[in-house]
């Protein structure tokens, strides 16, 4: 059994920011169904260039819901130079720690914002080549991108 | 909150009666069977009546053919690794894709010493393909380990008709049995099995012993080597209680065989048929023909198998996500996988496994919860 | 008739402490730990306790260091089996002649697989010759392996010396410390040992549960392959009570390890000497010196153990004559021929082993039958 802190419990139970927005200014999505990783996040700007809503729908594990979650809020208010310096042990951080092998369900709500950001920025759609070898099947992520969120 | 157990396949409650049958033994009765005096001595008539009831459940000819030992998993690792070293040129290794870690560890153990290692796949229903088998057997003497049940799905493998192919190529046979003891019935004095594993935990005994048949005249070196318990095949001083145990819960298992294969399978087909009407996406994985009569395993489209555990759990209902042990992995079932489940399926299967504990109200209970989660996950999931 | 039980070096009763603390566990706390679900899962803290518990009394530094096994030949099995093949090169085994056949069947086993094994020779006090052992770490990397103390005689072997010249030549060194741990006070953080073996039975924890103890950074080879309980050092769902009651067990030895090395050792003494003055032609075997506080082997000139022991049955005593798990064989003990122990005393040697449930009754009443006993049996004896 996971040893899950109450705050990554909560996310989890009643995670924040779920859904679509309408509209979006930014929008990323990393993964898809073939390979079975999935994270979808939007946001929109205010005036003043801060985010003033953020958005995500996930197909993953407590962990990654509860990330995503409290990533949005994290998020919202926030410019996205301010946003682009969240890493991922701020999420953990946030969330009052991941077990170790679950801190790499927080690097993909990282990589959607990224991605997000980069298509509000672009335009374009975001494709990325995943390098190194998969640990968690489950969504692709790759055991160099862990050590990156664990040196984080 | 009520507790709903429906995760069977991962261990079950010590019945009383075995628990009762064991106090003496943690109690005044805690000589040691080898002793040679009186007060030790006269223990070990209990560990051998207790042989003779795990022998009456699988039916083994001869009580000496089985050998006590502390659990499932070392059962399977003296009958691998220790039928293995036992024989003459044990080159090839045969064995399927979808066994327990119990199966595959000492399996792979053997590859990494040279034993040619051949995993057998299962179809999309988990059956097995034993027209590969029979090609496999073919090449030489084999040791084969093949599982009687699978943990996750509750399929059926036809370990009668692979025995027979193994021993015509002058093979051994064993399969985990782990499963199946006490499930379904079986009489391995008729059946061609060299080697049987069972677990005391599947079956109402508690965790921490286990039993490997050993049919007459088959060779193992054994496993934990010491003093001469167990006729030099498992040293070290019984666990005289959970022996006692293992015993009543294999006599008491053989009475319930008929309630098993009656209430618990109606209760099961209920919980499937209520799972698979009131979810839409879901589907059962594993064939519905070969399957014990506890378990179902169900796959939902587009939601997480570890978020519906999570969630089942604040209500009090404990199921599974493939087998328990491997619940420390981040990996979708490797049964599942096997079987080529499609799409987010494969991450979000769950397993309830039913005893002759449960209720209709737990059936019920199950029902009431398991909807409302589901569609709540699939609000959260991009792909719906 | 009352049992006077002097046969704590076979087995010990279970303190009612140890079964109090595993009841819960054997009725309602009964979840597999590694479940996702609560039910299951908050079963894991109280493991968790225990291995702290048993990391205590042993003085690991960190209670990972501690792996549960289903008993102390399992143990030694996996020390030795398993440490040797995590070795780079682990060519030479080096061990003694009077180890228990938990450590020496290991041994062996490697033997037969080309290791060079040597057996250290005991002198007459049953001590180890650490001359020689000097000599045998010099040609090369070892894994070494040397009990605490001795099961038979109760001599307690120099493991700080010996660890220390088995680490000099950069080899490994495991000790069997199944009689010795919650006998003599330890604190392996602070000496040069890598691998410590005890038993729960031992210590009036129950038969069939035991734990290795694993410095950290020590590289050992599960015995038991599977699932990844005990953090892949040995598969298996976990023995949940009985880890439960090793960890009572280890935590009450601690407290009573004063009483042990005082009232025991008083009770000892006096049976000893008692003995020694009323029996002609008796002589105690091992070192006095460095013995454990509860052991004391005596020969008997003339007379033969089985005989002896069968009249102390009799009269409700129960002692043994070398360990119990070779009583099954008629060979006199490897100990004391080890120690060449001459003549007829080989063949008449009994073991009496205490523990803090003994009294002075038990005493009294061993010095009031023994020397009938003996006399008796020496009338019968063509020597005498
Ligand atoms: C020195 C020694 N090592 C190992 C063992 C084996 O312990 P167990 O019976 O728990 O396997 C014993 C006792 O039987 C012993 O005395
Ligand atoms: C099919 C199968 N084999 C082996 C085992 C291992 O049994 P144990 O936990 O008693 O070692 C299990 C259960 O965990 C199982 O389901
Ligand atoms: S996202 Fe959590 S396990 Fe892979
Ligand atoms: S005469 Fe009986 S054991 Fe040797």
């Amino acid at each position: 059994m996971w040893d899950y802190t109450d705050k990554v419990n909560e996310h989890f139970r009643n995670p924040h920011n779920v859904g679509k927005v309408e509209n979006p200014d930014g929008e990323g999505q990393v993964g898809s169904l073939a390979c079975g990783d999935a994270l979808k996040l939007m946001f929109k700007l205010d005036d003043e260039g801060r985010i003033s809503e953020a958005k995500f729908q996930t197909f993953g594990c407590a962990s990654a819901i509860a990330s995503s979650s409290a990533l949005t809020d994290m998020i919202i208010g926030k410019t996205l130079e301010e946003a682009e310096k969240i890493t991922n042990k701020d999420i953990a951080d946030y969330l009052g720690g991941l077990p170790k092998q679950k801190v790499h369900c927080s690097v993909m709500g990282r990589e959607a914002l990224e991605a997000a950001i980069y298509n509000y920025r672009t335009g374009k759609t975001w494709s990325k080549e995943i390098e190194g070898e998969v640990v968690c099947h489950c969504f692709g992520v790759t055991d160099k991108e862990i050590e990156e969120a664990i040196r984080n | 909150m009520k507790t709903v157990y429906v995760d069977n396949n991962a261990t079950t409650q010590i019945a009383d009666e075995v628990r009762e049958a064991m106090l003496p033994f943690l109690t005044d009765l805690w000589g040691n069977p080898s002793s040679m005096h009186t007060f030790g001595g006269q223990v070990k008539k209990h560990v051998e009546a207790a042989r003779e009831k795990v022998a009456a459940l699988i039916g083994a000819a001869d009580p000496q053919e089985v050998t006590f030992t502390s659990c499932g998993s070392e059962s399977n690792n003296l009958a691998i690794r220790g039928g293995a070293e036992a024989m003459d040129k044990p080159l090839h290794v045969i064995t399927s894709k979808v066994e327990h870690a119990a199966v595959s560890g000492p399996c792979h153990y053997l590859e990494d010493r040279g034993f040619r290692l051949t995993k057998l796949d299962v179809d999309s229903q988990g059956d097995l393909d034993t027209g590969a088998l029979v090609h496999e057997v073919k090449s030489g003497k084999s040791l084969t380990s093949i599982m009687w049940a699978n943990n996750e799905t509750g399929v059926i493998f036809p370990v009668s008709q692979i025995g027979e192919l193994v021993h015509e190529f002058g093979g051994i046979f064993h399969t985990d049995a782990v499963q199946a003891v006490g499930k379904i019935p079986m009489n391995v004095s008729e059946l061609p099995i060299d080697m049987l594993s069972l677990s005391g935990h599947k079956l109402h005994a508690p965790k921490g012993v286990g039993a490997l048949y050993i049919r007459r005249g088959t060779k193992v070196k054994p496993l934990v080597l010491g003093g001469h318990q167990e006729r030099g095949r498992r040293a070290g001083t019984e666990n005289v209680p959970y022996i006692v145990g293992l015993g009543v819960a294999c006599d008491l298992a053989g009475k319930k065989l008929s309630e098993e294969n009656d209430r618990v399978k109606a209760m099961r087909d209920r919980l499937e048929q209520g799972i698979l009407a009131c979810c839409p996406g879901s589907r059962v994985n594993g064939d519905s023909m070969h399957r014990l009569p506890n378990t179902t395993n169900i796959s939902f489209d587009f939601i997480e198998g570890e978020a519906i555990l999570l969630m089942l759990d604040d209500r009090g209902i404990c199921a599974s996500t493939g087998s328990a042990c491997a619940s420390g992995s981040l990996e979708p079932s490797h049964v599942l996988r096997a079987m080529n489940v499609p799409g987010t399926a494969v991450h979000g299967s769950i397993r309830f496994s039913l005893s002759t504990y449960n209720t209709d109200e737990d059936i019920d209970a199950v029902l009431t919860e398991l909807p409302k989660i589901v569609q709540r996950l699939r609000e959260l999931s991009p792909f719906v």
